[in-house]
């Protein structure tokens, strides 16, 4: 069984190994079939070792195989070792089975494109990685994976290279989640002056004697770790990252930027999670950072019209859920609602990317509509995903994960009203921009002829991703209703439980607020975008309104902010400093030299009488010295 | 005798290259070639005799050779080579060999000469790593310095007067200034000894007032940062690399900057251990410096080689950095960044040699695109830019994580800020990237991807730095019992004086 | 009278002074060569004062050497003379200067 | 005078009798060739007495002479240079002047006065060898009259020469006032450790004729001139026989009288070496003769040699010892190429003549190349051994500011050494015609001679200790 694991990641570094180095010469079909199959068979390995993990719990809650030494000084070892254990599991299911289906899914959404196997080669690399950072059993080796995925995101960002937005873009990623992933390592680096060890279960268990809760250096380790997965995980202020990531191909958006990659963060918070309590600090860092981002971007998803981009922000905004979660120390409601998440976000961004592939590259909503009839599965399967991402009430998947953590954002023992506030406030924008989005894109009436329609390969993805957005939130129901909990029974084999705080109101009052709000978000969206879309224009009229507007178009800003603030003024300091300034130091001296050799030349005019008098000098001088020497 | 033996092999193999040219072109090439894969197979036998065993920490000599020279100043000639040695002799004929076949076709005027000088100066490096004799060492010191004059000066590029002299000039300062300092040493420890010898073994033990030492020891350190070359002595560098022949650069940037660290590690650690504590403070800041300077540099550069050649000062600033933090673990990185920069910054002006080859111009503004044309160079370049800014799986990463977490030990401000050096590799190697093989293709007449030839430099590269990358183990094994026997000498409790800032 | 060498000695710098600077100031190379040997004869008197102090034949032998020394320079220098009169049409050292550094000349590097 | 002492002279007998066959040879209407033969046996045959006296030195000719090992080596050193300038200057006159038989004679008498001052020891001895020196220089400088400007050099070296040797004896006249005596020691035992002043300005005025030979700043005005304007062999003469003389005679009495202990004497020879180090090598920077710049070079050159000279001690006796051989070698290599790629109408003393040599004449320009990173100092080279005794022995002492003065201004030197090397590896402009070879034996001895300096120069500089313990037996034969 252990010895299963190591094909997990195997499987696809394999197929990125034969694509990169021979797939320029394999035809489409072959390359398909390594780039999809390689993952498919790491997602069946992955549900088998599942099943035997559920059925016949190993000791320690957790399978290990160790690979090599990977290196070792005096007092730092570090070994190529896999883990998997609950969380991990989950984890692993989502990248393996969600990446099979995105990969099916490629193989006819990319078909028309040059550097197919290059593609393919870069999104194995990718699930390599990633599953990489989460099998990891030390922090170094988790560290390669998280390096290794924001590669692999910076490969596919900029994957059509030849457009220099993309490759901006592209870079960009990588330069904010880069500056995340300094922080991490200065965090790794402290750990271990700490520790002494980077071992995951080692860390696990000696943090808890080696600090006592709220001491400085626990704090900082744990708030740099939390920058780490800010920047991953584009939560505020690292967030601007994301949208510009939507440049790159929309099954790249669906694997990387909404289900596994940007979740990382939360996999890391969720992994550290003794470190991050015993520091209630970063625990309340983590929670505000969760809320306020999820309030910002709902705000900047209202305005956008790429419908990528909407579902960029609503992406960021859904893992502030997640962080909010973790924040508040509802480490499963956390984990759950990535697990759902993972499913509707994936399968809206396919979704979308079937509507913008079939309306010839068309990214903004208002020039689309009343697809609801022409493209039925799209519409269905996104009506499905949309509903999950809105979380409407009991028939989708979206309610269970994130009921639960408006609930516990209160009642949870670092929760406070204050949270579920804002948290609720999100509920309502989402509700409200997803609404948006369903009618200006389905409903309506035609502006775009649709090209050709997408074939078996890709709808058949869709609709078990549909059904898993429905489904997916019924093995976790809220405990008043029915008492299921199959979700939190599995992951809280590692994580701990979730403690709720005396004295607050009763849950069912929080569900039924929830829901209203929902509701009321979807029906705002209604009036607005369909009934009487008068008032839309009255304000647009209004200057307030419309600056509003762009506020949140244009992402609260941040960009500019950043542009001026830290852009500008380093391209100034490398453009004036460009001829190194030490260099005029040799140049003085060479200078210098030279005036000193036409001034000695001077003594040299040929004039005997003249080198008479140099040699009176000297003896003057010899003299002098003698006189007063 | 092997070591000596080395040494012959490349004089002998020059000489003959030179001579042979008057009849044959081709056969010179080969003969090089031969030479250095000589060597090489040497190099890699000693480590198959020796590379296994764990010797222990006080006499970690593999081999030791000695005969007298001169002994009327008690100059002998003394070489011995430990794991440090034996690494960097390895890297050493690695890359000479590449040198020589990536200038297989770039050179075409007088070959033989070339050939000369590029073995001469091969020789001269293998020389100065296994010297322990200081007359000696100062002897291959200065002997690497005139035929690398010679490769940049006849055969490198439009400016490559001005670069020449200017690297001649300032590696000469510091040699010099290197030898009043071996020289002072010399007699201080022939006073003590009663015996004159300029043997590393005999000065080893020496004992000095701190003043005097500081004076004798910056003497050292000023010639090896010169060569490493730490900021503000590093303007000899940009000019040599992007002058220089590829092979030039190739050998400049993959081994003659590491016999300055080289011999920071060999001599002025274990000679002066108490005084460069003082010093090591400084160092280290003087290293942060450089790292974030060179960087900010490289980025604003447009001449490829120069970029790179400023990414060669931000990295051998985190070689300083580790090697005055004191830490075995920083230690064991750097000797791996010596190693891996070698092999990634080598590759990348391998590299930059093959696009000006086909596109004759080294102005990244005038590329762009190349990836279209060029897949198989455009997935070697990125691989190598990937390692440069310390990618994992990549040999660079472990160096500098080994760097930065050994020295966070001992100085925590510095090595925050060393780790900011992450982020800025990551600005000006994405840039090199972006303005090289992609963006909109700016010549569209389609150039040749790797030849044979090229494609295995390149592979042989790859494979070198993947695998220090994902087992780097074989590598530390063979420096830790240096690093320990010089633990025991300098006494890296050393470090226990230094300022060891807790965070607040 | 009494022999006192110090004053001897005063007159020999005198004159030896004197040559100096006649050959500082003289244009023509003839009255140049005549002023050295004014100087080396000043030596030469020095010598026989030193002699006489010390009551030995050496500071004679010495002039003698002198004598001989300064008529050899004084041939080799006339017939120096001749041939750049010869050759420039004037005795003024002045307008030997062909030899210098030509700074203006030099090239860039 | 006995037997002893005329065997111990028998070396300087020869010498002085070469000259004299020589005017009989040409009395007797012999030719170039013959003539120049009969030199290079005279200075072999030289060579073979100073090696089969040298069992019964040291031999004191009181009181003008002493014939020791240190003698021996200068002598040695002497007439090895007259060989090789002898054999340099076959082709180069009999190209350029209807008479060169008479030269010879010249060459051979002043090298006579150099070998005379390696073995004075008394006022009078040198003087005498000094003048003998200058005097058939003047001639030697103005051999060529009618071209290159060689009248106006010699003229002035002259004129120079002459002002500077009435300083000698004004300034020996008054050491000979102060001391009552002209033989060194005996002035050594008059003096003892306290020098009067009056001593020390005859000291000083001394100074400025040695500092004239020696071309040392501010003495040094006239050497550019005339090397340039010499004849080529002549000028390698001066370069390597005539400094080598005086060299010898100003460490013979500042061994003797002790010198250097005096700090005044000390600070004026420090103070001459920095300033002949910095303005010699600042002087050469930009030159684009290569004769003035050997010229500026041999400046240099020379105050590193007085830093040799400064610790007044054995180390600096061997260092400076084989500083001079390295240098005189290196020099007559230089010289001798110029002398070689020189047309009948001038000398190749312009820097540009060199572009390409490498190209045209690789073997010439590798022999070119050794010589100058021999004077650069670079490893491999006798030149490196030579400025390594010589820092040695300067740090020896701790004269630390002369020792970092040399570093420094050796530092700058490189450049103008630089500078001719990559000249000579440039790309050659166009293949300049094939002029034919007129003397081919000449010309080939001189080839081939060329190459074994080049191979000696590289020999001492990879295994010195054979020399160097030559130089210390010499030298233990020498105590006076």
């Amino acid at each position: 069984m252990n010895n299963l694991l190591a094909l997990i990641p195997a499987l696809p570094l394999a197929g990125f190994l034969i694509l990169s180095l021979t797939g320029r010469h394999l035809p489409k079909s072959i390359i398909a079939g390594i780039g999809a199959g390689s993952v498919s068979a790491a997602a069946l390995i992955t549900i088998f070792i599942g099943m035997q993990f559920l059925q016949s719990p190993p000791t320690g809650n957790a399978y290990t195989q160790t690979l090599w030494q990977w290196m070792q000084t005096e007092n730092f070892s570090a070994g190529i070792d896999l883990r998997m254990d609950a969380l991990t599991l989950v984890f692993v299911f989502i990248i393996t089975f969600v990446g099979a289906l995105i990969h099916i899914y490629s193989t006819a959404f990319m078909r028309h494109d040059r550097d197919y196997a290059r593609f393919f080669a870069s999104m194995n690399l990718f699930v390599c990685s990633m599953l990489l950072l989460v099998m990891a059993d030390n922090l170094v080796l988790m560290y390669l994976g998280w390096e290794g995925v924001g590669l692999c995101s910076f490969l596919l960002i900029g994957f059509w290279y030849e457009t220099p937005a993309n490759v901006a873009a592209a870079n960009k990623a990588f330069y904010i989640t880069r500056i995340g992933d300094t922080a991490m390592a200065i965090g790794l680096f402290l750990l271990f002056r700490e520790l002494g060890t980077l071992n995951i279960p080692e860390i696990m268990t000696q943090a808890p004697a080696h600090f006592q809760p709220g001491a400085s250096n626990v704090t900082w380790i744990a708030l740099l770790l939390l920058a780490g997965g800010m920047g991953k995980s584009a939560q505020l202020p690292l967030q601007t990252w994301l949208p510009d990531a939507m440049a790159g191909p929309s099954p790249v958006s669906a694997l990387i930027h909404a289900a596994t990659m940007v979740t990382a963060g939360v996999y890391l918070i969720a992994r550290m999670h003794v470190v991050f309590q015993l520091s209630p600090v970063a625990m309340a860092a983590t929670a505000a950072i969760g809320a306020i981002t999820l309030f910002v971007a709902g705000c900047s998803a209202m305005a956008q019209t790429d419908i990528k981009r909407i579902l960029a922000y609503s992406t960021i905004s859904q893992i502030g859920y997640m962080f909010l979660a973790l924040g508040v120390g509802a480490w499963s409601a956390g984990i759950f609602h990535f697990f759902t998440h993972a499913f509707f976000k994936a399968l809206l961004f396919l979704a979308a990317g079937a509507v913008i592939e079939s309306l010839h590259h068309e990214h903004n909503i208002f020039r689309m509509g009343g697809l609801k009839d022409r493209m039925p599965v799209v519409f269905w399967t996104f009506l499905a995903g949309a509903a999950a991402l809105a979380a409407l009430p009991l028939i989708s998947a979206g309610f269970y994960s994130k009921d639960q953590i408006l609930w516990y954002a209160w009642s949870a023992q670092n929760g406070n009203p204050m949270l579920w506030l804002v948290a609720i406030a999100g509920a309502l924008i989402t509700a409200f921009y997803t609404t948006r989005l369903m009618i200006v894109v389905f409903w309506g009436d035609m502006k775009t002829h649709i090209g050709e329609r997408p074939g078996k390969a890709m709808t058949i993805p869709l609709m078990i991703l549909a059904v898993l957005s429905i489904v997916a939130g019924f093995i976790e129901w809220p405990h008043n209703l029915v008492h299921l909990s199959l979700f939190s029974d599995l992951v809280q084999r590692y994580l701990p439980e979730t403690l709720l705080q005396e004295g607050h109101p009763p849950e069912i009052i929080f569900q039924l607020v929830a829901a209203a709000v929902t509701l009321l978000g979807v029906y705002a969206g209604y009036v607005l975008y369909y009934k009487n879309t008068s008032i839309l224009e009255q304000w647009k009229a209004s200057p307030a309104m419309l600056s509003l507007r762009n506020f949140f178009y244009k992402g609260w800003g941040f960009d500019d902010l950043y542009d001026t603030v830290f852009v500008r003024p380093f391209y100034f300091l490398t453009r004036i400093n460009k001829s190194d300034v030490f260099d005029l130091l040799n140049k003085g001296i060479a200078t210098t030299s030279q005036r000193l050799n036409e001034w000695f030349s001077f003594s040299q005019n040929g004039s005997l009488r003249w080198y008479v008098v140099g040699v009176l000098i000297g003896i003057i001088f010899v003299l002098g010295l003698q006189i007063w020497g | 005798m092997i070591l000596a033996w080395m040494i012959i092999i490349l004089m002998a193999g020059g000489l003959i290259c030179w001579l042979l040219a008057r009849w044959n072109k081709e056969v010179v090439k080969w003969v090089a070639l031969l030479a250095v894969l000589l060597d090489l197979i040497l190099a890699c036998s000693i480590w198959w005799q020796h590379g296994g065993v764990p010797t222990s920490g006080a006499n970690a000599w593999l081999i030791d050779y000695k005969a007298a020279w001169v002994p009327t100043y008690g100059i002998s000639f003394h070489m011995a080579a430990d794991g440090l040695s034996l690494v960097m002799l390895l890297l050493t004929y690695f890359l000479g060999t590449l040198s020589v076949l990536c200038s297989w076709n770039e050179v075409k005027g007088r070959i033989g000469f070339y050939y000369f000088n590029l073995l001469f100066t091969l020789t001269g490096i293998s020389g100065v790593f296994v010297a322990l004799d200081l007359f000696l060492f100062y002897f291959f010191w200065e002997v690497m310095l005139v035929p690398m004059f010679f490769l940049i000066a006849i055969w490198g590029d439009s400016n490559r007067r001005y670069a020449a002299y200017k690297f001649f000039i300032f590696t000469q300062a510091g040699g010099l200034l290197m030898l009043i300092s071996i020289l002072a040493l010399y007699f201080i420890a022939s006073a003590q000894n009663g015996a004159f010898s300029f043997d590393y073994t005999d000065l080893l033990g020496t004992t000095m007032q701190a003043s005097t030492a500081r004076w004798i020891m910056l003497g050292f350190l000023l010639a090896f940062v010169i060569k490493l070359p730490m900021v503000p002595f590093h303007n000899w560098l940009p000019d040599a690399h992007s002058e220089a022949p590829t092979a030039g650069s190739l050998i400049l940037a993959g081994l003659l900057l590491k016999t300055g660290a080289y011999g920071i590690i060999r001599f002025v650690l274990p000679l002066f251990p108490q005084v460069t504590a003082d010093v090591a403070w400084w160092a280290m800041l003087l290293g942060v410096v450089g790292i974030i300077y060179g960087a900010l540099l490289a980025f604003a550069q447009t001449d490829i080689k120069r970029l790179i050649a400023y990414t060669s000062v931000s990295h051998m600033g985190f070689v300083l950095v580790g090697i005055f933090a004191f830490r075995e673990m920083a230690m064991q990185g750097v000797v791996m960044q010596m190693v891996t920069h070698g092999i990634s910054t080598g590759a990348l002006f391998v590299l930059a040699g093959m696009l000006k080859e086909r596109l004759h111009t080294r102005d990244i503004g005038r590329m762009g695109g190349l990836w279209t044309s060029m897949p198989a160079m455009g997935g070697v370049a990125m691989l190598f830019t990937m390692a440069s800014l310390g990618l994992p799986f990549l040999g660079n990463f472990i160096a500098e994580f080994l760097i930065l977490m050994g020295s966070f030990g001992s100085n925590v401000v510095i090595t925050v800020l060393a780790t900011l050096g992450l982020v800025f590799s990551a600005l000006y190697s994405l840039r090199l990237l972006q303005k090289v093989f992609l963006g909109q293709p700016s010549s569209h007449i389609s150039l040749p991807d790797l030849s044979m030839r090229e494609m295995l430099i390149m592979a042989s590269l790859t494979i070198a730095i993947v695998l220090l990358g994902l087992y780097p183990q074989p590598v530390m094994n063979l420096v830790s019992p240096v690093i320990k026997g010089m633990e025991k000498s300098v006494s890296f409790e050393m470090n226990n004086h230094q300022s060891v800032i807790s965070i607040p | 009278m009494p022999f006192n060498p110090q004053a001897v000695l005063i007159v020999a710098a005198i004159l030896f002074v004197l040559g100096l600077v006649g050959v500082l100031t003289r244009k023509n190379i003839i009255f140049i060569l005549v002023s050295v040997e004014i100087m080396l004869n000043a030596a030469g008197l020095a010598f026989v004062a030193a002699g006489a102090r010390w009551g030995q034949p050496d500071g004679q032998v010495m002039f003698l050497f002198i004598l001989a020394m300064a008529a050899s320079e004084v041939s080799v220098g006339l017939a120096l003379v001749m041939q750049t009169h010869r050759q420039h049409k004037t005795l003024d050292v002045q307008e030997l200067r062909e030899l210098r550094d030509k700074t203006e000349e030099y090239s860039s590097i | 005078m006995t037997s002893v002492q005329l065997l111990a002279l028998l070396p300087f007998m020869l010498l002085a009798t070469a000259s004299i066959i020589v005017i009989l040879l040409i009395a007797f209407k012999q030719s170039h060739t013959v003539i120049q033969v009969t030199g290079f046996l005279m200075m072999c045959s030289v060579i073979l007495a100073m090696w089969y006296v040298r069992d019964v030195l040291p031999v004191a000719v009181l009181p003008l002479l002493v014939v020791d090992g240190f003698a021996a080596i200068f002598t040695g050193m002497i007439i090895f240079s007259v060989l090789v300038v002898g054999l340099f200057s076959f082709i180069y006159f009999e190209e350029r002047e209807e008479n060169p038989k008479e030269y010879y004679i010249l060459l051979f008498l002043s090298t006579l006065g150099a070998a005379v001052l390696t073995i004075s020891r008394h006022f009078i001895s040198l003087f005498i060898g000094l003048e003998l020196l200058s005097v058939s220089l003047y001639a030697l400088i103005a051999y060529l009259r009618t071209r290159n400007n060689a009248v106006e050099a010699g003229l002035k070296y002259l004129v120079l020469a002459a002002v500077s040797s009435a300083f000698l004896l004004f300034g020996m006249a008054l050491i000979y006032m102060e001391t009552g005596s002209m033989e060194f020691n005996a002035i050594a035992q008059k003096t003892g450790t306290t020098l009067s002043p009056l001593f020390v300005t005859g000291v000083g005025l001394m100074v400025v004729a040695i500092g004239f030979k020696l071309a040392i700043v501010p003495f040094h005005l006239w050497a550019a001139d005339v090397y340039q304007g010499a004849p080529a062999p002549v000028t390698s003469f001066i370069a390597t026989v005539s400094k080598i003389g005086v060299f010898a005679v100003l460490l013979r009495f500042g061994q003797a009288v002790h010198l250097q202990a005096n700090s005044l004497a000390f600070t004026i020879f420090a103070a001459l070496a920095i300033l002949s180090m910095i303005a010699g090598n600042i002087l050469a920077l930009r030159q684009d003769n290569i004769k003035r710049l050997l010229a500026y070079s041999s400046i240099a050159h020379f105050g590193y040699l007085i830093v040799a000279f400064l610790p007044g001690n054995e180390a600096g006796v061997e260092a400076s010892m084989f500083y001079l051989l390295a240098y005189s070698i290196t020099t007559l290599v230089a010289f001798g190429i110029i002398t070689l790629l020189s047309t009948r109408e001038r000398d190749a003393e312009k820097l540009e003549g060199y572009r390409g040599l490498f190209w045209r004449h690789p073997i010439l320009a590798a022999v070119l190349t050794v010589a100058l990173l021999s004077l650069a100092g670079i490893p491999l080279t006798g030149g490196f051994i030579g400025k390594f005794a010589v820092l040695t022995s300067g740090v020896q002492q701790g004269l630390w500011a002369p020792v970092i003065v040399l570093v420094l201004t050796s530092v700058v030197g490189i450049y103008y050494y630089l500078r001719i090397l990559t000249t000579l590896f440039a790309e050659a402009p166009s293949i300049a015609k094939k002029e034919k070879v007129l003397h081919p034996f000449f010309y080939n001895a001189m080839y081939a001679a060329l190459i074994v300096l080049a191979v000696i120069l590289l020999g001492i500089g990879v295994f010195p200790s054979g020399v160097m313990n030559g130089i210390k037996e010499f030298l233990a034969i020498g105590g006076q």
